[in-house]
């Protein structure tokens, strides 16, 4: 029943590392959690997923894969939210969560071969539990929504996270998908990688309001902005807002405040739409730099630490380049064999002319 | 066996299964303490509790997003749309999703997910209550589509879409929800799905239909059976996949055909069945196929309706036209 | 650019006219506005709207027209926001909101037609700037985004008022009709007639939120919950906001918070899901009673006066019924020639093959 | 004249019709200084100002929904879909408004929206970049939908569809956006709706296609010339009213038909075309008609792409096929 007088409501705003790249403890109950381990085990992943999605890129321009999504500025809310998720958790992820889906698990070869065109490169290993890419914009949200319905439904102790960007706040799944999961209180947190950009659409052409957080607001739950170039304050909003899902607490939005720092996708030119000096601005934020200043400080990371680290992500990446250059080709079959558990006799009809047609180029 | 009407026999297949299956659970818009608009699901919500039988938000989209979310979790939804008219605002999550999650994963996920909509008109409701556009269903790889036309049938394929693997829209004609009364196998009944089925037999003309418009249409066989005329009578049954063969046979015997259907012509599944017959049966054609549909407006508001869709009369003068030609 | 701070909001509740039928003051700006004419004249309008709405359940009951939406309980909201539209504004109405169309200019006979089936109930009068019925929920909102867009890029000096239920604000259309709304900074107040229930969907299981109103934050303009059954506030509340929308100021949400006594349509029988105890304490705060104690004490409203506006309401209603009733039939042939500016060959075929079968069965 | 890509075509019907009229609006993702994710509005927003060139929240729901309060209102929008898969969020706004809202109100409000989007396959781009489902659209009363084959064709068919007083459909073929360049007329020029064009004419087999299909197409039918087969090639341009006196007279005179298309088979345009054939020139026909079409599959990625779409050499099977029947 509404209540009858003035409501309050209030989003906070959260950053534990800041731009210098100093904790700001007031921020932080248990310093102790972010040991030397912890912080190089994020910056590692975190150089990880730039180099592949370096690789990507030079993939991209020398015509082995397609068009390619970057996700450089990213790299913390994707290591933060790695890291915060169990691997029982579930994630359903946009297209922009290469880094996060490799740290999950699925094999950089993989991610590879779905930027070529690759039926193979959608398919999660078994023991993982996330979604491959979606490609129309924020209509994943009321699936990871449903997954997380279910999980109560079973009493499964689990958490499910999806991503999606700015853009996305603006489709009406985002709407749905936020209100069933508040009516429902399921275990659910949706993170907005708020990148600015919606291709060549500002963040003030995508919403009015002053944050995306506020927009919990509307479905009743907590919504928090963080720095999301601070993989910690990512890590610790991320961590938390799950622990409250498996609680039986219901959802959280957590807008994780970042920038695009490359074109929208190799078929993009951002040169026609934003200016060189505000992707510079953001350059100096970078996410892994700033962490980089921490663990150099504090934890005396060196040049040969930073080379060794470098080297062994180079060798992952190249093989797993070997192997995607290296798989057998797809079967064009597939496209009938992963339609339906059954083929009816017309579709099997269909899948002959195809099989023929096949043989006869092979003959040809 | 007992007697029931089709949203009788839709219930009690829905309890049937529920009983069975603790992963099915339903959702839609009043489908808890109302029972569905149409009390389909009368009564589940207090054998079954309010986590199985969900009153969701008034949200389309919603409903089918979070069914597929579901279903890849291991559950079995059975979704209800209150109209069919309403499902459009669910289309991309169904044609962008639930169609292709299998294939989009190549099986590591599936999507075993029952949407049920009460469809088609005759039930003198407002616009958008009186939609038959299962062509869009049909023309969508990765989808099942199936449409009872008896009670016995609707139990009966009802469970056979709740046992499949993969998504199935399953229409249910509103305007014979209570209008026919039938016997209804209890427990366990299963009619598998992409099979159609031969109502009546006949060597002069095919009358392929579907839903509702079956019982126009064998009113119209029978009168013509006394005109000595014999119309072979076939309900599709299941929409996608197409029962060809079944189709082709019997035009090969009776050489003409006519499609009965609610929908629109232009587009609609009668000009699919007519370009397959066309296309393998050609040389035993007798006369040019014909289709009897609505028109290409919308439904009108009821004051209107009943000059929108086709009825035995129709049917009847179709006969006419391709046996005398 | 999102900022960097912990964000607080409100929204506010307003309500003029109290349970008891006695004026807030504080409320109140401008006590004078509500002379004794005003007043008399919202209640002339909401005893009208009513007896319109009891003639229709009485038509359906007789078998004259069809399923029948009620508007009882929800009245100070048609008649408030009504008051507050001027002539040249634009309205776009859900189902539910007969009294507001006939207030506005549609015909009684007209509402009747519609409810009867009757294509020519949706034909607004050309001088009447107003949206038929829409009927599937929500859908008509970002019409009336769009129509307040085409006023501001003409710049005509109007504002667009729409109106729906509490059950709309969970479909996407909502959403994306207020997100543009106030990304362009529309001319437009949304309207949401909470009456608490969608069809047997209790609000609690339609949103998680306090209020529909704090919806607004999401996409940042003002929202406010009012006494849906205090005419007054509605009127304070709706005029402001067409107000503010004229001079360029932009969106408004509007929650009126009330309740709907009848069942959802005549075709509903809502003892399945709520109880008689929830509906007789709403009918002890019945907007038309609340109304009538005011202008009983404060303008000796008598029973001759109450005797007089009924004989007039019931005239009115009675010349409309017979309207309704010795209105030519509707043509079939319509449902072509209303299709398109011109018919193709393939639908002037079909129309034919209707006139002949009509011409067949006049003669049968 | 000047030599024009389809996409350049397009972009100067635009510029054309925009400085006749004020009421025209653009609205759309990345529409404005992006100029289009295909460059079809490159310039415009310089030219004609943010108010008439609207980059929009990423809602295609939201573009329809509010394009058809605009067009209401007394505006002409004319909204761009970044790629036909992502129509389908936005179908409960074009089927349940759209295309009703002349009729609903019986003419006291029109729909003068113009729905430009890509369409097609051959662009190697990421899932549901490919869709070609104009079945849905031709399926539904009261819209018109538009396909044009060449830049020329893209110009006169879009100033067309401007000035329609009705919602209309505009499919642009993706794969020859800049694969072609042909002479284009300068200013005003305008193709009617609803007629087809005879590209080429013959006496042996009627081929029936549309968009970016006409040039296999049209690559088959000279290949076959040499063989002394003549193809009459039809271009539909309009697929909704379709223009069937055309069609049936050509097939009267050819007693063939072919009919090309991406779309999957089933429920595709295809069909009623065949079904229409069949019913009205049953007695022409010398062979059946066949489908040349995509499979009921999903469009695959890119990868598998080019083993789904019809080429050249399906189309010359299906020749041989019906004329040695
Ligand atoms: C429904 C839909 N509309 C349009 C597109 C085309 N598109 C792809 S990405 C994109 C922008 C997405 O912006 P955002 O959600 O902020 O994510 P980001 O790309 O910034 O990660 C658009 C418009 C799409 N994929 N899906
Ligand atoms: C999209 C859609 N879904 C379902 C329906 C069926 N239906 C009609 S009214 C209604 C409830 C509407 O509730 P609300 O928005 O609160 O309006 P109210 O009836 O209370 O005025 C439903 C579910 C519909 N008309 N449209
Ligand atoms: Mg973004
Ligand atoms: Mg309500």
């Amino acid at each position: 029943m509404p209540q009858k007088k003035r409501q309050h409501f209030s989003v906070s705003w959260r950053q534990v590392l800041n731009e210098q790249g100093e904790i700001d403890s007031e921020q932080l109950s248990d310093r102790q959690q972010f040991t030397e381990k912890t912080l190089k085990n994020f910056y590692e992943s975190m150089v990880l997923i730039r180099a592949i999605d370096e690789k990507a890129l030079n993939l991209q321009r020398t015509g082995r894969i397609g068009t390619y999504a970057s996700i450089q500025g990213q790299e913390a809310i994707q290591a933060g939210a790695a890291a915060a998720l169990r691997p029982s958790d579930w994630f359903f992820p946009a297209f922009r969560a290469t880094g996060l889906s490799v740290l999950r698990g699925t094999s950089i070869k993989t991610i590879y071969q779905y930027w070529s065109g690759d039926e193979r490169g959608s398919v999660v290993p078994e023991d993982i539990n996330d979604f491959p890419v979606s490609i129309p914009v924020g209509t994943h949200i009321p699936h990871a929504v449903g997954a997380a319905w279910a999980a109560k439904y079973k009493k499964d102790p689990i958490a499910v996270l999806t991503t999606f960007g700015d853009g996305a706040t603006s489709k009406g799944d985002f709407h749905e998908g936020l209100n069933f999961a508040g009516v429902f209180k399921l275990p659910v947190a949706f993170v907005c990688q708020n990148n600015q950009w919606a291709i060549s659409v500002p963040l003030s052409r995508q919403t009015a309001s002053a944050t995306i957080a506020q927009k919990a607001i509307a479905y009743g739950f907590e919504g928090i902005q963080v720095d999301g170039n601070d993989v910690l304050a990512v890590y610790l909003a991320v961590k938390e807002a799950l622990e409250k899902a498996r609680r039986g607490e219901g959802p959280t939005l957590i807008e994780c405040l970042s920038y695009r720092l490359n074109d929208h996708t190799t078929a993009d030119d951002a040169s026609r739409y934003r200016t060189e000096e505000e992707v510079a601005a953001w350059r100096k934020k970078d996410p892994v730099l700033r962490l980089k200043t921490h663990i150099e400080k504090y934890f005396a990371w060196s040049p040969s630490d930073e080379n060794a680290l470098r080297e062994e992500v180079d060798r992952r990446i190249a093989e797993a380049v070997t192997a995607f250059e290296t798989a057998a080709p797809l079967n064009p079959l597939d496209m009938f064999d992963t339609l339906f558990e059954n083929l009816s006799p017309e579709l099997l009809r269909q899948r002959n002319t195809l099989e023929n047609r096949l043989k006869e180029n092979s003959t040809d | 066996m007992s007697r029931l009407s089709l949203i009788q026999a839709v219930n009690q297949a829905l309890d049937h299964a529920m009983s069975a299956r603790p992963e099915i659970v339903l959702l839609g818009e009043d489908i808890g303490k109302d029972g569905g608009v149409f009390r389909a699901t009368d009564g589940l919500i207090e054998k079954f509790g309010e986590a199985r039988v969900v009153d969701t938000p008034l949200s389309e989209s919603g409903i089918i997003g979070t069914a597929i979310g579901m279903a890849a979790y291991g559950l079995r939804p059975v979704a209800e749309i209150q109209f069919m008219g309403f499902l459009y605002g669910a289309m991309e999550q169904l044609l962008s999703h639930a169609a292709r999650l299998r294939s989009r994963t190549r099986g590591r996920y599936t999507c075993p997910l029952v949407v049920r909509t009460p469809y088609g008109g005759g039930i003198h409701a407002p616009e958008l209550h009186s939609e038959s556009t299962e062509a869009f269903f049909v023309h969508t790889p990765g989808l099942k589509v199936v449409v009872p036309s008896t009670p016995a049938e609707a139990k009966g394929l009802l469970l056979s879409a709740i046992q499949d693997p993969d998504p199935v829209i399953f229409l249910e004609p509103a305007k014979i929800y209570r209008a026919i009364k039938e016997d209804v196998p209890e427990g366990e009944y299963i009619i598998p799905l992409g099979k159609a089925r031969i109502v009546a037999e006949g060597g002069d003309v095919s009358l392929i239909t579907w839903g509702a418009m079956l019982h126009p249409t064998l009113e119209a066989a029978a009168q013509m059976a006394e005109k000595g005329v014999w119309a072979e009578v076939i309900d599709l049954r299941t929409l996608s996949p197409l029962d060809t063969d079944t189709l082709i046979e019997s035009v090969r015997k009776t050489g003409r055909a006519i499609i009965v259907h609610e929908a629109a012509r232009t587009c609609g599944l009668g000009g699919e069945i007519a370009a397959l017959l066309c296309e393998r049966a050609l040389l035993s054609l007798e006369a040019p196929i014909l289709r009897v549909t609505g028109y290409d407006t919308p439904v009108p508001l009821p004051k209107n309706e009943p000059y929108y869709f086709p009825d035995c009369k129709d049917i009847l003068e179709a006969i006419e036209t391709v046996v005398q030609f």
